[in-house]
């Protein structure tokens, strides 16, 4: 939480949010399976006004060799903003932010795909955020998923992902960037609805024990819906379009 | 690092225990281990703390002095926490810039104790929009036996406690200090950071080194003194269930109370 | 990369083609790819275009910001275009800082917009030796099939072209932003870059990727509105002959003045 | 071009530059083959106020191994700048600019050297510039070629090289540093006289068709005049002394 | 030498240091073998308000391996001061500073430890600067000593180290903080006292050829107090407590 | 560097001529070798001097402008020393950023210059606390034989001593600088060091690189015009006795005042 006091009002009377939502509904979600060229998987997501490319390769052999494994695959991943993709031009240097984020999201995947097959290789993510706007390693993780899906790559299940949060003193759904600057909490998760498990989970916040048991369970219902778009771009690709990459 | 056939063996070991609800050290799986604080260490930083949590060694410097204020946070005073580990804390610890893991344990650190608000950082302005107090908790770590989150969060709050804040008056412009008239850096809560490990399906408070090597994941729970939550990070290779959560979240606040009680008395000790 | 015996193969059979005026994908030798332009790909950023030339695609955002001007150059405005072929686009890229390929990318692409004057840094001054307009076109490269010069350069100009600039104001010796006062970003002319590889004794334009791989040279020259040269940078492995270099600079006004309709067109439907 | 206005007068009513040079006159040029006792080949060049050395090495093995390649020798080319070489102080830092350059002057080189016959080597070669007043990448270059060819390394041709450019609206030979900074074009070019193949070259400027073409015919012009002393500079080491090292 | 002019009396008219101490007269010295787990070795020690932690580890394997000696095993030293270890806070980069004095600390021990029945591997010093008051470089290289003694490495002697140096025209021993500031010179030196060999030596200042030679002298004393210390504490811990790591 | 077969038969024949009281190249254990000083090397530089000693060839330009004072320093000018061995001075030298050896060197050459108090910084103001004269010493290897702190020293004290120092003066809070006011920079003294190895129980002045590659120790030590020694630094895999020390400080004077009246003659003749 930014901690920045702000006039907004976050939360009219009526329960609509600042950019006219419900507590409990998610921004605009468009998922789409593929779209590059040269990638072996991709997926583009825009989620609010995050717009987010992925593109998977592998599982390929891995250089420096030392980094391989010899009884499993390794995944590897790289969340990467564009210098315009945020409103002050971010400077191309990798940041310990999205160092961060690399890792978590890394980890959000492991429980879903299934590398012991591939020895000694690796399956590389790469997340490019073109446009950030609050909640954009949700936005990322859910794309991630689809592009590894995509690339053909095994998994138990697929991450959906989404964030929930408090403004207003209220558990609330898919907090946007305002919510985020100017709200109480916000929780990232990442959840594998067919498994019931959560795969990622941050929070930066004040909750007390009910808030945070209601905040879990009403980010597991924004992954839900996000799951559902997931499934929905991959039969769009592989079956209404007959199946063409 | 590669799983050895070693640790192969000690997992399926400390699994076996696990069934029968033990835990490799004699400890209960909510039982935290032993943790020894001894404050200003560093008696030249504005506030320091050596902590022991088991085998696990970390000492926090505070250093405090004038800065530029961030764009558009004139307001208010900054505060940043490091960490690092160093290279003779474990055999395997690489000299360089920080690989992924260290920046992952600085950040949740920090994010710890500055989500919870410990550090009062509108009482640390100098001069609006011009200049203010800058607090640097720089945690290192000297000694590992697992669980660095919980070490360093302890080692950062215990030295923050403890620290002294100089007062500084603008002069021509320029932050003068104002000589014995330290105050104590002001805070306004104890955050206290739980780490908890799934093995299997069993969940350990304070993971040592051989248990964090065995786990499936992790999740580090900070508290605040009202007995919120105010920060969590998972992280790897596996999941929890929502009931895993919910009981991770009420351990955070049961086993977050006893240790802030420890670090609690450091404060009087040392104010 | 080392040449592989495929690689070596495509050669020869590119080259057997050209021998019989025939190109693999088969265009003409002065024929560039289908040239698809997105303009507003990335709405907030204040320009950007999304382009595709064949396979080869590229994103430009363009961030417009108050900056402090370069020393002696107070009463100009800063324009700073820089170019990064992102993983995703191709297996062979490396993630770390650029190498000399990518930095030769993004200095040809800059100095081709620059040289060409075509963003009147003139009109970018918020108060003299102060505080200037700082333009920035960040080009990033998502899907490669051959000749990134061109498609950057077209990404760039396209985003350029349709660019918002808003307006600030010193206001206590800090740029403040006027709301609503937003113009286009003053622009003289639009550069068209054309890159020609050389094979054997054959130029051709606009090269993809199994072209780019089995040339012997290339040449990117870049024409303003006018019809002048205004940058060109030579490339690759082997030598032209002046003949050789007169008639790509022929080709480079030809084609230029195609393409640069199709910028035309996006700038018009932009604004 | 800078594009910084300049009320220096670039050339006068008699076709005479600031330099006192006419348009087709190249500056004071001095080229010593040799002067390194380390290096395998070496070369000094003073073309105008530059002051650039060169030092070769190699034929010789490759570090890291993975760089090298089976089929044949490849050619290393580092371009670097003195703190104290320029105006304001350098900072010691490489400069994308540097990178460049060094690539630019590889690739006009390669043209020139047969390394076909010394699979998995390298050749190397450093440029140090001592000074610099304009025209630092084709003194380079030439004085590169020389080196090359003190080390012993077989060449097709020797690669000679000099600017043209425009200034007060005229084509001019050797743009200078005030011409390259006020002036309306420069264009570096490398050349090999006897293959009459341009190896490098570079425009920045404005140039009409016709400019463009005079351009660089006069860039070869002193290309030409640039070759004859680089043999000048070889035959007075190899033979007027004796051909001692 | 700061070469910052001071008012502060370095010595009064009773040959009293601004510290209390007389001119042969070190400051409070306590070193302690041992107390790192992990470490092979390890040591600590606090010379006046110097506080410094060493560990060692090895012999052990050489990575990368192109950095181990077939004939002999390596030292690699890495001297590093923490961030709070300073009056202003340190930035966390290594600095030029902790590069050479980690160059001149393993060239002190070099002539101390005997590697060669260990070819192929490395033993590794890592010195930590807790907090820092003048003669860092003399305490940490003492500790060091005792760290190596106490991981089992085979040693000729042990080097203690202490500075001398020159303040208000005196030769005094053991410069802190203030003295190195406003002093006239400051001379660290290490010292093998069985051997009788100076493995470090270092001088800021000026001296005149006999203040030189009494500054060395003196400053081999220092190192005689010192070698007492550190095989008292391995002493205490290897005889007086049973031998007990 | 691992010592080969044939540096140790190297090794073995110095030693076996050192017994004789004889060096490989017929110097006396006491001689530097050829010291040639051409000054004004690079005439675009504010001072600059290209120094052969033996066949070590190293090259100092000295740069002066206006600077930012260091905090707490705002009466002093800035005095700074760089060395780099460039790529070309040996095949061994690899081109990145400098390893320990070549910042030993630099700091070495810097800290002898500075400790002498040669270059009078006090007389660097431009206005107090505000902008002060920096002094830049940058000192490139181009040809490598050995012993480069004395090479690097004398390349730097020669072009020092033929610095011209221009004048700036404050208008509009910027320095500005006065046309045709130079002066000569003000040096109180000048330093001289003198680098000594160990070879077996012998010291020899000045080592060449078979020297260098056999010696067991060396020392470099910096003596001023009057005589005393400002600077020492020790290095090498052995030591030193208390009267081997006391030997190289004798020589140091001794040696070292030949090499300075060469130095000093540069001065003259430059000036």
């Amino acid at each position: 939480m930014g901690g920045r006091e702000s006039t907004m009002v976050l939360l009219d009377e009526n329960g609509i949010r600042c950019d006219g939502r419900k507590i409990d509904e998610p921004r605009r979600i468009l998922i789409k399976a593929g779209g590059l060229k040269n990638a072996d998987g991709s997926a583009y997501i825009e989620f609010g006004e995050n717009k987010i490319l992925v593109g998977v390769y592998g599982p390929r052999d891995v250089h420096p060799k030392h980094m391989s494994n010899t009884d499993t695959g390794i995944l590897r991943v790289r969340y990467h903003m564009e210098p315009f993709s945020v409103g002050e031009r971010k400077n191309p240097a990798p940041s310990r932010r999205e160092i961060e984020i690399s890792k978590v999201i890394k980890e959000a995947l492991l429980p879903a795909v299934i590398l012991e097959n591939f020895p000694r290789t690796a399956v590389d993510v790469f997340i490019e955020v073109l446009q950030a706007d609050g909640g954009t390693r949700c936005a990322a993780l859910s794309a991630a998923s689809v592009a590894l899906a995509d690339a053909g790559i095994p998994m138990r299940d697929m991450v959906a992902a989404c964030a929930s949060g408090k403004a207003a003193d209220t558990i609330i759904l898919d907090v946007n960037n305002e919510e985020d600057q100017a709200g109480q909490a916000d929780m990232p998760i990442g959840y594998m609805p067919t498994l019931e498990k959560i795969t990622l989970l941050q929070l930066d916040g004040v909750l007390n024990p009910e808030e945070f048991k209601k905040c879990v369970e009403t980010g597991i219902h924004g992954c839900e819906i996000v799951y559902d778009l997931q499934k929905k771009a991959l039969n769009e690709k592989y079956f209404k379009n007959g199946g063409d990459k | 690092m590669t799983q050895t056939v070693i640790d192969d063996l000690k997992k399926s070991q400390i699994l076996e225990l696990l069934e029968q609800g033990k835990r490799v050290d004699g400890r209960a799986l909510d039982e935290p281990r032993r943790l020894t604080v001894e404050i200003n260490a560093i008696p030249k930083a504005n506030g320091s703390a050596r902590v022991r949590l088991g085998d696990t060694e970390a000492i926090c410097g505070v250093k405090i002095q004038p800065d530029r204020p961030f764009p558009d946070m004139g307001d208010k005073g900054i505060f940043i926490c490091t960490a690092e580990l160093l290279p003779l804390s474990h055999p395997s610890v690489e000299t360089g810039p920080p690989g992924p893991d260290v920046i992952e344990l600085a950040r949740v650190v920090d994010r710890g104790v500055r989500e919870s608000h410990m550090v009062d950082v509108s009482q640390l302005v100098i001069q609006e929009n011009k200049s203010v107090v800058g607090v640097f908790a720089d945690i290192v770590v000297v000694d590992y036996d697992g669980n660095l989150f919980d070490a360093c969060s302890y080692a950062a709050t215990a030295a923050i406690l403890n620290s002294k804040l100089p007062k500084w008056e603008m002069q021509d412009d320029i932050p003068s200090l104002v000589d014995g008239a330290e105050t104590a850096l002001p805070t306004t809560t104890i955050p206290v950071s739980i780490t908890m490990a799934k093995i299997g399906n069993h969940i350990v408070v304070d993971p040592n080194s051989d248990e964090w090597a065995s786990m499936d994941s992790r999740i580090t729970i900070t508290t605040d003194s009202d007995g919120n939550i105010v920060a969590l990070q998972k992280g790897g290779k596996d999941g929890f269930t929502l009931d895993e959560i919910v009981k991770c979240g009420e351990l955070s606040v049961k086993v977050g109370a006893q240790i802030r009680e420890t670090l609690k008395r450091t404060g009087e000790d040392g104010q």
